[in-house]
């Protein structure tokens, strides 16, 4: 019964992405896309919250919003799947359900 | 058809945004689709069942009083996060009390809320089948 | 896999709006049916047919339209949330008695049980908001 | 004093809109001149005139037709932003080949050059948004 | 040359009065409506910050907006004072410029 | 008319929200008004002019390279603010170089971006006239 988390915001300007972060199961998936993506860089204020949140939970991130917000995929963090919007469909297909953090 | 389990995660202020009237105007709805209804209320979302909301001074409606309909809508699992609450210098009894007539208890009247921890809410979330958030 | 797809931003103000529609089109070119797409909140805006922009932008609400039509998607958007937001299908604006409606092709405007049934019968709901 | 005030949201989904109304009122109450009001990103949707809230609710697009009727206020939509998201006047819209429009009364259309403009000429300029 | 900043954000989910407040001058004004109300309560994770910014600013909170979020005026950090919109337009006239914090 | 001191105050992502885009067709607007402008990118608004930008994957249009372009509507006076920068793990080599070319030093060519410290930033908004904040 594994849920797939999006976040679509910023967690430098939102407390949503925190807030998935606190909720989100053992065996979970998060996606980060449209304005979330800048969380995957590592070496921000954000990066040692995310990393220890993949210890238990698989994280990916939407490419094309990361690439737009001129993040190259060389600076995120190790772990994180970069996928496109066929690869954000499966992942909802592969979880049992779905909640986006808004 | 099986029932599916339905959330509405409730995370924003009232009045600021629109979407807590308008997630509420969904949950009335869904009341009569014979569903599994849960409701939650964290961070800012809170305040949307804080009691003593007064819009006079804004020239919204005060739309807070629907909420105490809820009960009669046989919507009464209420999850309020005690995080949330704590963080904002709030305690449950800022929250309206919120209530519905047990059936199963002849018609005993017992509170919709519980208010429960992040990692209690987060077990709660993950049961659900369709997650409607606002 | 049958989807429902909710969407509470207007277009270009929000890029949730794109991320819909974009998804929708990835699922569509996987196979997966799209049960109904439900424009909630701003969300109803996406649904005018008067919006011009830029030639070298995106047309996102054509883009709903022609997709609708390639594929028989069923768009509905909320009455409730339309009336305040002065989105008008022809009937509604012969009912309030207005002489323009801007309902785009493709969309149609009803109820909000739309989206709890669109939830019952999908395999996955997915909200694209703000 | 004189006043020009900036709006960026729509009415309904953010409570900016309903604040900046507020505001105006209260600043002509006191005597000041409101210069320009300049509708910018989706404040754009302020000006429809398709708009019908519940009778209960506030009916944010006619309180500024009024309130423009009583004070004169030049209420500004900018044209960029409205053809993205689909307001428009008659004159635009038969440019457009479109069959309706629905800007509200006390409305009109032009070029962000207003705001600027408007910035330059009050003492005070003040925005509204998300 | 004294500024009112206005803030119209939560300061527990968004980054914008936290932004205001790193930003404003010593002298000037901040006046918080809508959403940003809620920080003007007492005994928050956010008061300490607002109560340091109040050595040398003067902070007001939009009355009505308090009082549709069932916030009461007892609740409210010392020394803030409550405005109507009659009020804010005053900020507005006795402030030579304001920044809104959006 | 004496000239007025506008700033325009950018503090969000590109792309997952209209105002960067617009915020710009305003400061291009206002670049034939010949007052004093000048633009301030602070918080997630540090993303607007990060360079490698490429929207190929979302089917939105590019547009930082219009940011290039202010130098020569002489628009040079462009601030980013060093501890935004440090919370996103980025430098100034993260950010595109924008230039201008100085009429009275014999139109060499000079950066428009100043990396500015918080305070400092406080000290250059404290002196605007009129703020745009989008």
């Amino acid at each position: 019964m594994a849920m797939l988390h999006i976040v679509n915001k910023s967690p430098f300007e939102r407390v949503a992405f925190e807030s998935c972060l606190g909720h989100a199961s053992e065996g979970d998936s998060i996606l980060m896309i449209e304005d979330a993506t800048v969380g995957a860089v590592d070496g921000t204020v954000f990066s040692d919250l995310l990393k220890a949140a993949m210890a238990d939970k698989a994280v990916y991130v939407l490419g094309g919003d990361l690439a737009a917000r001129g993040m190259s995929e060389d600076r995120i963090i190790d772990g994180i799947k970069v996928v496109d919007y066929a690869g954000f469909v499966d992942l909802t297909a592969d979880n049992e359900k779905t909640q986006s953090w808004l | 058809m099986a029932i599916k389990k339905f959330m509405y995660v409730n995370r924003k202020a009232p009045y600021g945004t629109v979407y807590a009237l308008e997630s509420l105007e969904v949950v009335l709805i869904a009341a009569a689709f014979d569903q599994d209804v849960s409701l939650a209320f964290l961070d800012d979302g809170v305040y949307q069942i804080a009691k003593g909301q007064d819009t006079t001074g804004i020239g919204q409606k005060n739309f807070s009083a629907t909420y105490r309909a809820l009960g009669d809508y046989d919507i009464n699992k209420i999850f309020v996060e005690q995080e949330s609450l704590d963080a904002r210098g709030m305690t449950a009894d800022d929250l309206m009390p919120l209530v519905y007539e047990d059936e199963d208890d002849d018609w005993a009247e017992k509170p919709s809320i519980s208010i429960v921890s992040r990692t209690e809410m987060a077990a709660i979330m993950a049961k659900q089948d369709v997650t409607f958030s606002f | 896999m049958k989807y429902t797809v909710m969407i509470n931003e207007g277009p270009y103000q929000h890029q949730s709006a794109d991320t819909a529609l974009q998804f929708v089109r990835a699922a569509l070119a996987k196979g997966h049916e799209i049960y109904r797409v439900f424009f909630y909140h701003d969300g109803v805006n996406n649904g005018t047919c008067l919006s011009v922009p830029p030639s070298d932008d995106r047309q996102i609400q054509k883009e709903w339209s022609e997709l609708a039509k390639e594929h028989e998607l069923d768009l509905v958007i909320c009455i409730a949330a339309a009336q305040r937001r002065g989105i008008m299908d022809e009937s509604e604006a012969k009912r309030q008695g207005m002489d323009a409606h801007n309902i785009a092709d493709g969309f149609r405007i009803s109820g909000l049980g739309q989206l709890i049934e669109g939830g019952i019968q999908a395999d996955r709901t997915i909200v694209f908001g703000d």
